[in-house]
C-alpha cells in the first residue's frame, strides 16, 4: 500500500468529459432537432422537437454549495420522480427533465415540500451568479454566499413567480475584481481608502515589478522603507482598485468600514435588441453589513419595483433605461446623482451629453 | 419572509442532524445563524450539516463567523498541485493565529479548492452526482459548488496531502482538472442543441474541441495570463461568452430566417396586433420587421442583425435559418487594469459543417493564443493586447483580414498614416473578386 | 457642362473686362483658366476682373497658377496689426524669391487679410455692401469673402501701410476687427428670430452681448487659445455649435410643444399616413410620438427630447412650446491635438427673459473664460481642458453643480475613488429639497 | 495732413454690429413672430408670420470670394427687383427677401439671367463650405476656391433642385486641420509622409517646446543636427497630420504627391433624429490633382448616387449608413475597405463590433 502510494500517478489528461454520456435519452434523440417551448407555469420548461418528442424541465433554485445531504436528498427526488437524470444552469439552478407532463406536478411538489424553489425561468428574477468571498476566497472584502442568501430571501416571490417585464440577472461580487460579472443589477465591493502597506512583507512576499506594473494608475513605486525594499502608493493617484493586493496581500486595501458596497445597473450580455451593455454605477457607499446587507437589499429592491412598474414588455433593465433617460432613472428611483456618477476613465468623453437631446 | 415549517424536516434543506459525528465541538456563530431564516435554501445549514460531521467544519465556520465579525477575510494563498499539473487548485491556507503564531483554526488550516471540469453542458446523472459526492466526502470536507462562475465544479476544502488522492480517485473515472493562474481555463457552453431551439451550432463538440486542444495549457500555466473559450449556441449569448470570454463562439445564421406564417397569424390572434406591434415590430433594433395587414409578417433579412428578439417572443412561428454557423469575438475580460472589454467580431461567419470546418477552428484558436502567448506582456488578458498594439497588428498577427464587420463605424480621427492605401485597396479589390 | 452664353455679357458673372487698368501684363493661368469653365460661378473670373483692374491681383494670380503647378503654397505668416488691436489681422507675405532674394511676384508680396464682424445673422443693406466694397477698393485688393467659416467678412489682400487706412476708414462707419490668434473669436449666430418659426432665443442679443463683452480679449490676444462663440435659435443647431464652437448656445423649450391638431390632419390627409408613420412617427428618436386612428397626433412630451425633426416635417401643424430658453454646450472644437470634440451639455435649460437672466449667460461665459485661462497649457482649447482635467474638476472650476443631463450614461468603470460619497449624496439631496 | 496720418487714430471698439440697423423690415416687424414656412420651388422659402405677413426668401449661390463688379451686379439686381436688402447664410449663399410674392419670378430669373444659380434650399446639396487654400492660407496642402469651384460645377443640378432624400452640407478643407469642419461628405487632405525638416531655419524660426507640445503623439524631439538646435522626428510614431507645421514652417508637410486627399462621410451637427455625429473616414490616397481634382469629384458623384437611391426621406448621410450598416455601405458604394478604416485613436475601443449584430 504505502509503497503504492509512493508510486505516484500518472494523471489521463481527459479534459472536458463528454456531455452525451450524462445527457438525458431525449435530449440526445432530439439533439438539435428543437422546433420550439413554451412555459406552462414559472420554473417548468416545456421543449417540443420536430420529432414531436416534448420535454418537460423543471427549474429548481439552490444554495450552490451542496453537501452529501443535500445531494442525495434531491437525487433520491430526481431517481422517484423524475427520470434520473440532471443539469445545472450557469447560475447554479438544477434543471430536471421528464419526458411526460404527468410528472411534473408531483417533481415540483417534492421539491417544494424538501424546501427548494421552483422557478428563476423567464421573466422572472433569477437565481443571483455568485462567486467565494470569505468561504474561500484570498482577497474578499465582503462574503458572497452571505449576500446571496439575503437577497434571494428579499427576492424570493420574484423567482417563483415571472412578473418582471423580462428576465432579470443579478450578480454580486465580493471584490472589485469582480468574478461575477456584468448584471442587470450588480452589488460589487468598492474601496474608499488606498491600501494599508504592510512593509515588513512586501520584501519577502511580493515580486514588485509585477506589483507596480498591476496597477492601473501607475501609482506605485518601488522605495525603501525603514531599510527595506517596499512599495509605496501615490495616494493622490490611486483609486482604491484592490488590483495590487492579490500578487501582493501586504498591500491590504481591505477594510471593515471602507470597503463598502456598490450597485451598479443596466449590464446585458445578450444581443436581443440592443448590443451588449455595460452595467453602470447607480449607487455607491453602501454599508458592507452582514450577516444580511439589508441596505443594500434596500436599494435592489427599490430599483426593481420601479423597473417592474415602468419598463415596457421585453425591455431589461438597461434597455429600459437607455429608453427613458438616466436623469428619470434617478427621478424615479430617488437614488442621488454624484459626480461619481460622471465617467473619467479612458474613452470617458463618449459617455458626455454632446447634443441638446434632454428630456425636461 | 419565514420558512413555513417543513412537513417532513428529516427531508429537508432546513434539517441539520441532532446527532453528532464530529468531535470537535461547535463554535458560536450567531451571525451565521442569522443566515438560517428565511425562505431560500440557506447554506448555512449545509455548513452545519458538514459540521455535525466532520471537524475541518467546524473550524471553517469558526473562521467564516469571524470574518463576519471583523468583516475581513483570512486566507492566504500558496501553492499546491497534483503530479503531473502545475495548475487546477485554489490552496488555501488560514492567516488566523493566536499569539504563538498556532492556527486559530486548526483544522481547517488548509482548506483547499479543486476545480474540475463538468462535461461540456453540465449533464449529470444522479448516480455519477452521488459518486462525485462520495469521493469527496472520502478526501474534502464535502462541500461542493456547482458550479464556479467559469464553469468548473469546485470540490471546496481539502489538504494538501489529501488534494492528490481525491484527484486520482476521480481522474480514475473520468474527470479532469480545469484551469488556474496563467493558462487556458475551463470552457463553457450552454445547453443548445441538446435542448433549445434556438441553437445554430453543436455547442457539445466545439467546447470540448477547443479545450481538448489545449489540456496541456490548461494543466501547466504558462501562458501570459488566463485564456477562457465560451461557447453559446445563438446571439442570445446564455453563457455571456462576449463580455467574459477571451475567445467566444456565438451560433448565426447567413440565410433568411424561417417564418411559419400559420403560427404567426395564431400568435397575433393570441396576443393581439397591439402587442405584437408593441413588443416584437417596434423592438426590432433596424426595423426589420413589418405586420401585414393580413396578419402576416414581413422580414428584411438583408437588414437583420440576427439579434434574436422576435425569434424569443414568436418562438414557436420564427426560427433560425439554415446555413448556420458561428461568429466568433475575441478580448472579452473584466475590468483589471484598461476596463472592463467586450470581445470584437474577428471572424463574421464561420461554417461548421465538415471536419475541415472544425480543423479550421481549432487553427484559429491555436494562432490566436500563440500570438497572444508571444505578444502579451505579463499578465495580460487578450482583449488588452488588442487593445495595446491595436485591432489591425492583431489581426495581421493572427493572419486574418480586415473586415467591416469588425467595426461599429469607421475611424473619425484623422490621425492615420496612410501612405500604402493604394496597396490595401488592392487586396481588397483581389479579395471581393475571389469572392 | 458648359455655361450657356449670357443674354447680357456685361452683367454676368462671366464678365471680364477687354479694358485693362492694371499696369503690369498678365501671367499665363492656363490651369487656373480650365476653372473658368463650368455653371457655377467662378472665382476666376472674378481675380481676372481685379487683375484688369489692380497690379496686385496680377500678381497674385501669378503666384496662384505656380501654386496650381507646384501643388504647394508660398505664403508665410508674420506680424501685422493695427494701432491699438493685437489681432484681428492676418498677415500674408510671399515666400516665393527668385535668385536674388526678391519676390518673383512683388506686387502681391504682401498680401494681408482683415477679418471684420459681420452684424449678427449677417444682415446687410445694398447701400452698405456698395460701400465696405468702396472703401475696399481704395485700401486693398477688392477682393472680400462673405464669409469665412468663422463668420468673419474677410477683407482679402493689402499692405501692411494701408491695412490701418482701411480700418480707420470702416471703423468709423461702424465695423470692427474679429478675431485671429489666442482669442475671443468672431461669433456667429443664425437667421433664427428673424425669420424662423423655429427660433427659441434672441439670437441677435445672445450674439452681440457675448462677443461684446469680451471685445478686449478679442482684439488683444492673451488667452491661452482662441475661444468661439456660436448661437443657433434651435437644435436644429444651424451654426453647427455642439463640434464647431467653444461655448454653444442652442435655443429650446421646457414645456409641451404645440400641436395643431387641425393642419396634422391637413397633413396626412396631403401626405397619406404612410407617409406620416415612416417619415416622422418612425423617425422619432425615442418614439415619443403616435397618429391616432382619426389622424391627429399624440406626442409622449415626456419622452420628447426635442430633437427637431417632427416640428421640421410637419413645420405648420407643430412647434416650440412657449417655456423657451437655451442650452449650453461648452467644448467642441477641431482635431488638434486629441481629436475632435463636441461641447458637452454643461447648462441643460437656461431662461432667457429678463435682464438679469441675460446676466446670468454673460457670468457664465466670463466663469468658463476665466477658469480656462487661468487653468489651459499653451495652444489648449476649453474642450481639451476639460478633456484633460475631466469634466468633474471643469465644473467645480466654474462652479456649476453636476446633473444628470450632462451625461449620456452613468460611469462603467469602477477606477474611482468614493470616499466622500455621503456628502456629495447630500447636496444632491438639498437641491432637489430646495427644489 | 502728414502730420495728421502721424497721429495714430484710436480704434472705436464698437464689436459686433447690430444686425437691426441692417435688417429687412419684415423681418424686424415679424422678429419672433414666424409660423411656418414651405418652398414654393427650390431656392425659393416662402415664410409666414402669426402677424399674417410673409415674406418670400430666394437663395442665390456665390463663389464667396467677391469682388466690386459681382458685389454691384448683385446689388442692383436687389435694388431693381427686391427691397435692397440681403443677407448671407453659413454657406456664403445670399438670402433675398420680398414681401410681394409677384416679385420672386423676376427676382430668381435677373440672378440667373446674371449666371448667379437660385437654389441651395432644403432637400438640396447646398454650397460647400470652403476655406482658403492657396489664395491665401500659410499652411495648405491644396487650394479651396478651386476645388469647391470644380465640385459646384458637378453637382449643379443637385443644387437647382432638391432631389436628395434630405440636405445634403459638404466641406472642404485644404489641410488636415480641417478649418472646414464636419460635413455629410468631407474632402479633407490627408498627408501620408512626415515632415521634411529645413534644419538652417528651426532655431531661427521656431519655439521648438511649443513645437513638441504640439505633437499629438509626441514624435518630436528637441536635437542638436550639425550644430544648431532643432527638431527631429521619430518617423514611426509620425502620423502626418501636420499639427507641427503651422508653429514652425520649417517642418515642411506639404508635399506635390504625398499630401493626398481623404474623403469622410456621415458628419452632422444638427440634432434631429440622431445626436450630433463626426465624419468617418472612407476613402483615401486620393490624389491631389488641379486644377479640376476629378478623381474626388468622382467618388463623391458615387456617395451622393446611392444615398439618392438607397437613403430614406429625412434620412441625412449619417443617419441612413447608420440604419443600412457600414459593410453594405461599402458594398454599395464599391468602396474598398482597408485597415486605414479601422481608428486606433483614444476611445477606439468604442468603435469595434462588440456584439453578434451583423447582416448577412
Ligand atoms: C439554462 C440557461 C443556459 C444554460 O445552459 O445554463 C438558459 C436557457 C435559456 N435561455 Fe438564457 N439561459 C441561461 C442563462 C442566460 C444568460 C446568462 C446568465 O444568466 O448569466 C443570459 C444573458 C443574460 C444577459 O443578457 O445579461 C441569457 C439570455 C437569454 C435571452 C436574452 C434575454 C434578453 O431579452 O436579453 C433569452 C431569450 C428569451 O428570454 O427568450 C434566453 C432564452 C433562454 C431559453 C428560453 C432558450 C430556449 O429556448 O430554451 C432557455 C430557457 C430560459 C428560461 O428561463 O426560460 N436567454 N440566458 C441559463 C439559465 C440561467 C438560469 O438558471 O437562470
Ligand atoms: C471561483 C470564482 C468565483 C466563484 O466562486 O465562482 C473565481 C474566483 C477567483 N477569481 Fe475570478 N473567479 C471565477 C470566475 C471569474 C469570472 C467569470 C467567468 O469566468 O465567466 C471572471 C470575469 C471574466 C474574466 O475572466 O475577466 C473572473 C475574473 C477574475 C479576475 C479579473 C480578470 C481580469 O482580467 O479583469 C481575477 C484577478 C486576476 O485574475 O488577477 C480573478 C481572480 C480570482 C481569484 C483567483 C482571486 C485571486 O486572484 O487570488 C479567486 C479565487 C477564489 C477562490 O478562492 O476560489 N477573477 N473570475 C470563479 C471561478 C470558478 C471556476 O473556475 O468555475
Ligand atoms: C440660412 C441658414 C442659417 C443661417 O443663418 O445661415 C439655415 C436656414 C434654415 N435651416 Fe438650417 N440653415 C443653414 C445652415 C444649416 C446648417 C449648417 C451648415 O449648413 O453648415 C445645418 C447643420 C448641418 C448638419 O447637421 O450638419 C442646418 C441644419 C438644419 C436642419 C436639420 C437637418 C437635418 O435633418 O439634420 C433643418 C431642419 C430641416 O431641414 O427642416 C434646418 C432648417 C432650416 C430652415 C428650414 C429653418 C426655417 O424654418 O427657416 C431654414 C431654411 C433652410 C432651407 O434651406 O430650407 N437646418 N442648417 C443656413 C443656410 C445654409 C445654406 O446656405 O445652405
Ligand atoms: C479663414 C478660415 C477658413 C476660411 O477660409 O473660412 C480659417 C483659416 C485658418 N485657420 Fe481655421 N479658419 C477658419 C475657420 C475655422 C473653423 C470653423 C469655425 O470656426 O466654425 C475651424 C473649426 C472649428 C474649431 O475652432 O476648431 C477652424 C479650425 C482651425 C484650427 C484647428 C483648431 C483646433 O483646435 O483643432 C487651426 C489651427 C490652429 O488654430 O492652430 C486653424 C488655423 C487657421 C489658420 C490661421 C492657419 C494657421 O494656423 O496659420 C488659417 C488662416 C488662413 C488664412 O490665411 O486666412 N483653424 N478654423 C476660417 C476663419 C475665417 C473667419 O474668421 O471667419
Ligand atoms: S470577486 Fe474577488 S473576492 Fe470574490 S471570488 Fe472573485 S476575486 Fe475573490
Ligand atoms: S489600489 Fe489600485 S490604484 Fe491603488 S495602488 Fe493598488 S492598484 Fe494602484
Ligand atoms: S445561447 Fe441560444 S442556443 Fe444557447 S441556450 Fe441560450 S438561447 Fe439556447
Ligand atoms: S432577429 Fe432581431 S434584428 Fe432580426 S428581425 Fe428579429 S428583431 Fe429584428
Ligand atoms: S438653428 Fe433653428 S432657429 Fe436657427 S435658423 Fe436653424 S432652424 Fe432656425
Ligand atoms: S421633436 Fe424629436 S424627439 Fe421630440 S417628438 Fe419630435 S421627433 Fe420625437
Ligand atoms: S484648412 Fe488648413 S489650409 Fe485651409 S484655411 Fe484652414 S488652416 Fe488653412
Ligand atoms: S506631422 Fe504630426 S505627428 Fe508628425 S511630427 Fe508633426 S505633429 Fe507630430
Amino acid at each position: 500500500m504505502s509503497e503504492q502510494a509512493a508510486q505516484p500517478r500518472f494523471p489521463t489528461e481527459s479534459g472536458c468529459p463528454d456531455g452525451f454520456q450524462y445527457m438525458h435519452p431525449a435530449y440526445i434523440k432530439n439533439y438539435g432537432q428543437w422546433a420550439y417551448h413554451d412555459r406552462p407555469r414559472p420554473g417548468v420548461l416545456h421543449h417540443v422537437s420536430k420529432t414531436g418528442d416534448e420535454v418537460w424541465t423543471v427549474r429548481v433554485g439552490t444554495q450552490r454549495q451542496l453537501g452529501p445531504y443535500e445531494i442525495n436528498l434531491l437525487c433520491d427526488i430526481i431517481d422517484k420522480y423524475a427520470d434520473g437524470y440532471v443539469r445545472f444552469t450557469i447560475r447554479s439552478n438544477m434543471e430536471i427533465s421528464v419526458t411526460d407532463e404527468k410528472k411534473v406536478a408531483p417533481l415540483v411538489k417534492a421539491f417544494e415540500d424538501a424546501g427548494y424553489p421552483v422557478g428563476g425561468t423567464g421573466n422572472s428574477v433569477t437565481m443571483i451568479s455568485h462567486t467565494q468571498g470569505w468561504l474561500h476566497c484570498d482577497i474578499p472584502g465582503t462574503d458572497a454566499s452571505g449576500v446571496v442568501k439575503s437577497l434571494m430571501d428579499e427576492l424570493y416571490d420574484e423567482f417563483v413567480n415571472e412578473q418582471m417585464p423580462n428576465r432579470v440577472h443579478i450578480t454580486t461580487s465580493c471584490c472589485q475584481i469582480n468574478c461575477g460579472g456584468q448584471g442587470d443589477i450588480a452589488i460589487n465591493v468598492q474601496h474608499t481608502k488606498p491600501p494599508k502597506i504592510n512593509h515588513d512583507l512586501v520584501a519577502n512576499v511580493c515580486e514588485r515589478p509585477s506589483v507596480v506594473a498591476r496597477c492601473p494608475v501607475a501609482a506605485i513605486r518601488p522605495a525603501m522603507v525603514n531599510g527595506k525594499p517596499s512599495l509605496e502608493v501615490d495616494e493622490k493617484k490611486c483609486i482604491c482598485c484592490g488590483a495590487c493586493f492579490p500578487p501582493c496581500p501586504p498591500m491590504q486595501i481591505n477594510d471593515p468600514d471602507h470597503s463598502k458596497l456598490a450597485i451598479w445597473v443596466g449590464g446585458k450580455h445578450s444581443n436581443a435588441r440592443s448590443k451588449p451593455m455595460f452595467h453602470k454605477l447607480v449607487a455607491a457607499g453602501v454599508p458592507n453589513n452582514p450577516p444580511r446587507w439589508p441596505e443594500a437589499a434596500e436599494i435592489v429592491k427599490k430599483i426593481l419595483r420601479v423597473y417592474k412598474e415602468d419598463a415596457q414588455n421585453w425591455e431589461r433593465v438597461g434597455d429600459w433605461v437607455e429608453r427613458i433617460g438616466w436623469p428619470r432613472f434617478f427621478e424615479l428611483t430617488e437614488l442621488p446623482f454624484t459626480k461619481f456618477h460622471i465617467d473619467n476613465w479612458t474613452g470617458a468623453r463618449n459617455s458626455l451629453n454632446a447634443s441638446t437631446h434632454i428630456r425636461f | 419572509m419565514a420558512q413555513q415549517t417543513p412537513k417532513n424536516p428529516e427531508k429537508h434543506c432546513t434539517y441539520v442532524p441532532t446527532e453528532k459525528k464530529s468531535t470537535k465541538p461547535y463554535h458560536n456563530t450567531p451571525m451565521l445563524d442569522e443566515l438560517e431564516k428565511g425562505p431560500w435554501p440557506s447554506f448555512v445549514h449545509g455548513l452545519k450539516r458538514l459540521a455535525a460531521d466532520n471537524n475541518m467544519m467546524v473550524d471553517l465556520m469558526g473562521q467564516l463567523e469571524h470574518s463576519y465579525k471583523t468583516r475581513l477575510g483570512y486566507w492566504k494563498g500558496g501553492t499546491v498541485s497534483v503530479f503531473g499539473y502545475g495548475g487546477g487548485i485554489i490552496p488555501r491556507f488560514t492567516e488566523l493565529m493566536d499569539s504563538n503564531k498556532k492556527p486559530i483554526f486548526p483544522e481547517s488550516k488548509e482548506f483547499h479548492t479543486l476545480r474540475v471540469q463538468p462535461p461540456a453542458g453540465n449533464h449529470y446523472t444522479t448516480g455519477m452526482l452521488r459518486q462525485l459526492s462520495n469521493s469527496w466526502n472520502k478526501y474534502g470536507s464535502g462541500l461542493i459548488a456547482f458550479h464556479g462562475q467559469t464553469g468548473n465544479i469546485m470540490f471546496i476544502g481539502t489538504t494538501t496531502e489529501k488534494t492528490q488522492h481525491f484527484f486520482d480517485e476521480i481522474n480514475e473515472y473520468g474527470w479532469d482538472l480545469g484551469g488556474a493562474g496563467p493558462c487556458v481555463r475551463t470552457a463553457m457552453s450552454c445547453v443548445g442543441a441538446a435542448r433549445c431551439e434556438q441553437s445554430c451550432a453543436n455547442e457539445q463538440k466545439i467546447h470540448r474541441l477547443l479545450v481538448n486542444n489545449f489540456v496541456d495549457d490548461m494543466h501547466r500555466p504558462a501562458l501570459p495570463y488566463k485564456f477562457k473559450f465560451k461557447v453559446s449556441g445563438c446571439p442570445n449569448d446564455c453563457m455571456n461568452s462576449i463580455q467574459r470570454s477571451d475567445f467566444a463562439v456565438i451560433g448565426t445564421w447567413r440565410d433568411d430566417m424561417k417564418v411559419d406564417q400559420k403560427e404567426v397569424k395564431a400568435f397575433v390572434a393570441k396576443k393581439g396586433r397591439k402587442y405584437v406591434v408593441d413588443s416584437v415590430i417596434g423592438k426590432c433594433p433596424t426595423n426589420a420587421l413589418s405586420l401585414n395587414d393580413d396578419d402576416t409578417l414581413s422580414v428584411d433579412n438583408r437588414n437583420c442583425v440576427r439579434c434574436m428578439h422576435c425569434l424569443n417572443v414568436m418562438n414557436k412561428a420564427l426560427s433560425p435559418g439554415d446555413d448556420k454557423g458561428v461568429t466568433i469575438l475575441i478580448g472579452g475580460k473584466r475590468t483589471l487594469k484598461i476596463g472592463d472589454t467586450m470581445g470584437t467580431v474577428i471572424v463574421p461567419f464561420m461554417k461548421l459543417e465538415t471536419e475541415e470546418d472544425y480543423e479550421k477552428l481549432q487553427e484559429m484558436a491555436a494562432n490566436v493564443i500563440d500570438f497572444w502567448a508571444e505578444n502579451a506582456l505579463e499578465h495580460e488578458r487578450c482583449g488588452e493586447t488588442i487593445d495595446r498594439i491595436g485591432l489591425v497588428n492583431f489581426l495581421e498577427g493572427i493572419e486574418v483580414d480586415v473586415d467591416p464587420n469588425m467595426i461599429t463605424n469607421p475611424r473619425v480621427s484623422s490621425y492615420v498614416r496612410t501612405d500604402t492605401w493604394d496597396e490595401e485597396a488592392e487586396k481588397w479589390k483581389e479579395r471581393k473578386a475571389a469572392g
